[in-house]
């Protein structure tokens, strides 16, 4: 589907004039919270958008379950969802790798709140996804491929 | 196709040249946890409530509601009169579906124009919808839970589910195409995209029960005629007309079809 | 006389109508009404455009209603006018497998929406709608069965060619009123195209014929 | 003028399982309206849930996240009656706050 289509276009293009807007100092407002990863959500490369979520020496965990599809019909809404059993998660980031920009959420948890977030983002093509996990001042990450084809018809 | 049995016992002879018919549904698979993912948190249900406010807002130049509109069970009366849709209405001596009498009821009681109706009844994808989108949902919704089972005892219901079935049926165009070529048959895909079993009870009913639906990749509201109208797109063929009689047959004769199903709207599509 | 035969009708008059409750239009009745639909209900830039909505005869016959089977006769009349409708090009019946390739994975060309005819410089040849490709392609569909290695097991030989060329250009030939669309015949495709088409299914080279 | 979220939040155990919907555009700032013209970026930046007044959780997102945002998270220690509230906040200054509270499960 030709619509299907051009939504990845202009989401890839969309992204592209980001970097662009934020330089020039128009991604934000004075509303906009101060704990907005300014520096993360910009990075392009899966090591900066790590590097700008503060993650150093990340252990691949079990206990992280990424529930997305394996393949998604429609890259403009990928369902996906982190669970982390790791004791005392604090934080929950979801990137997907390939995206212009791989940084897509973060999610600070607490008082109570279970390691378990669930959403769901745009993806310009197929890609691993990472769960990033900050639990006792620690890093911990799990990835899972999600396939994107463009739509059929109608 | 269907054919006698000499023909099918040919047809097969010469289907095995051409390629063999290997398990293909193995991609579904990948796909049912992330349509289960969507299905659950609808976003479509969003317009539930704004197709509600519309229904009893004053609108139009005749700055009137829609509670006197009449879609079979009295004016006003929207518990379970999407389940008994198309019927025949006596006032436009026609057999109507839900869109095609919303129609009617914005133009005589709202005082609308017909054709700036259909003009803005589709909304552009990415929009945030159309009013006849988020009125039809409102309407069906009010029927979820119940069983689809539109009537056949007017002449003009009759004609017009068989009109339909014909129409499923007929083929036309530089594709040769009618509804049935992808419709008619189980675990079928176009692309990747799953298509519905039109001509057997179950993927009938699928359809009976899901629309209007939120469509992922438009972000709004679509309806059963816009679903007919893209298809004939697809096909090739010339523009159907919203809330036309052909449309109104293939409605007809999908929703007998899927009789018996319990109505649960939004669906999510994709 | 005319009286009393009035009287007559009166009598079962009840019985008749009963009757026709229950009923449903004949087979004339119901086509006559949804032709005259066809005829009122859609839309097109140009009238050429809306005669894609008039079936041709072989069309006509293919367009059996829900159980209606398609009898020997029918059948020999659609594969007789599909053989007398296929058009060879001037050359040869392989064109160019990367040309096909695209094509295959091309499903745009001649939709009309909102008053507007789809101008592409070619229609694509919607191969991937309904058929598997090239090995590990996820993205095709399966209404038709699957072309994946379909040269490397039949061959390149002329005689495959020819079949090919003539099953792409009017398939009805040999299955008559498949599912196939009849591309060249309906001029969705041009011959030069269909040749290209038949290179990408039987040359060795083609990514269709590649193990994976 | 934003439009109401739909909030869900059914008690699973002693957990509160909660599911936002929000109708907001998350536009990219490169899409083309009808007329040709670029729609400027517009996407929520911070969603934030509390629980009988105690935040739960706080998010930060991009414009990535899909258009019409779907949000679900657990709370535990929850009763069929606490009190969710789900503010957002876009990178236009727009702001909304919806609350539900937490019915048993059916």
């Amino acid at each position: 589907m030709n619509i299907v289509r051009r939504s990845f276009l202009k989401f890839a293009g969309g992204i592209g004039a980001l970097a662009a807007a934020g330089a020039a100092g128009l991604l934000h407002t004075a509303a906009a919270l101060a704990a907005w990863n300014k520096a993360g959500f910009e990075s392009k490369a899966l090591a900066d958008t790590l590097k700008n979520l503060g993650v150093s020496n990340p252990t691949e965990s079990r206990d992280i379950t990424i529930t997305a599809p394996d393949i998604a019909e429609n890259g403009a809404v990928v369902p996906v969802a982190v669970t982390s059993r790791i004791p005392d998660t604090e934080q929950i980031s979801i990137v997907a790798e390939k995206n212009p920009f791989p940084l897509a959420a973060t999610f600070d948890i607490g008082n109570g709140s279970e390691g378990y977030v669930s959403t769901r983002i745009k993806m310009g093509q197929t890609s691993d996804v990472w769960a990033v996990v900050k639990a006792g001042g620690k890093f911990f990450t799990a990835k899972k491929e999600v396939k994107i084809t463009v739509g059929g018809c109608g | 196709m269907r054919m006698n049995r000499g023909f099918a016992a040919a047809c097969l002879a010469c289907c095995a040249t051409w390629g063999t018919v290997a398990a293909q549904d193995k991609a579904g698979d990948g796909l049912a946890i992330g349509r289960q993912m969507l299905a659950e948190d609808n976003p479509g249900e969003l317009w539930i409530e704004q197709g509600k406010a519309l229904f009893h807002g004053l609108h139009g130049p005749r700055k009137a509601s829609l509670e006197r509109c009449d879609f079979g069970m009295g004016p006003g009366k929207l518990e379970g009169a999407a389940a008994q849709l198309p019927r025949y209405f006596a006032d436009t001596d026609k057999v109507q579906d839900l869109e095609s009498r919303l129609l009617t009821c914005m133009v005589q009681i709202q005082g609308f124009q017909h054709e700036d109706i259909v003009k803005r009844a589709v909304s552009p994808a990415g929009s945030n919808g159309s009013d006849v989108e988020a009125l039809a949902l409102y309407i069906t919704s009010r029927s979820n839970g119940m069983k689809m089972n539109p009537p056949l005892s007017h002449v003009k219901e009759r004609e017009t589910y068989k009109a339909g079935e014909y129409l499923f049926f007929r083929r036309s165009g530089q594709t040769d195409f009618g509804c049935v070529q992808c419709h008619g048959e189980a675990n079928k895909r176009i692309r990747l995209q799953d298509l519905l079993h039109m001509t057997d009870k179950k993927g009938a009913q699928e359809v009976a029960s899901t629309w209007p639906a939120y469509r992922g990749g438009h972000y709004v509201i679509r309806t059963m005629q816009w679903r007919l109208y893209d298809c004939f797109w697809q096909m090739r063929l010339p523009e159907l007309k919203y809330g036309s009689d052909t449309s109104i047959a293939l409605i007809s004769y999908l929703h007998h079809q899927g009789s018996g199903v319990m109505i649960k709207v939004p669906g999510f599509k994709r | 006389m005319r009286k009393s035969w009035m009287k007559g009708m009166l009598l079962f008059a009840p019985a008749l109508i009963a009757v026709g409750c229950a009923s449903y239009p004949d087979e004339a009745t119901t086509r006559g009404l949804a032709e005259k639909m066809v005829s009122t209900d859609f839309t097109a830039p140009t009238p050429a455009l809306l005669n894609r909505l008039v079936q041709d005869r072989s069309q006509q016959i293919c367009s059996k209603i829900a159980d209606a089977k398609l009898t020997q006769e029918e059948a020999a009349e659609v594969v007789k006018l599909a053989r007398a409708s296929i058009r060879y090009p001037s050359g040869g019946l392989v064109g160019d497998w990367k040309i096909g390739d695209k094509l295959a994975h091309n499903g745009a060309g001649s939709r009309i929406q909102r008053g507007q005819l789809e101008k592409r410089k070619e229609n694509g040849g919607l191969c991937q709608n309904c058929h598997a490709l090239a090995p590990g392609e996820i993205n095709v569909g399966n209404i038709g069965p699957s072309l994946t290695g379909y040269g490397t097991q039949r061959g390149n030989s002329e005689p495959v060619a020819k079949l090919t060329y003539e099953r792409i250009y009017n398939g009805w030939a040999y299955a008559p009123c498949s599912n196939m669309p009849r591309l060249g015949a309906t001029g969705h495709l041009t011959p030069e195209q269909i040749t290209h088409l038949v290179a990408y299914l039987i040359d060795p080279q083609s990514p269709i014929n590649q193990k994976k | 003028m934003s439009e109401p979220m739909r909030i869900r939040a059914t008690l699973q155990g002693d957990t509160a399982d909660v599911r936002v919907l929000m109708l907001h555009p998350m536009e990219t700032g490169q899409r083309r309206d009808g007329k040709g013209q670029i729609v400027p970026l517009h996407f929520i930046q911070s969603v934030l849930i509390t629980h009988n007044g105690r935040t739960v959780l706080d998010a930060q997102w991009s414009q990535a996240v899909s258009r019409n945002p779907f949000l679900g998270v657990r709370i535990k220690g929850a009763k069929v009656g606490d009190k969710i509230s789900v503010t957002w906040t876009d990178n236009k200054g727009d702001k909304r706050t919806d609350e539900a509270t937490v019915a048993a499960a059916s």
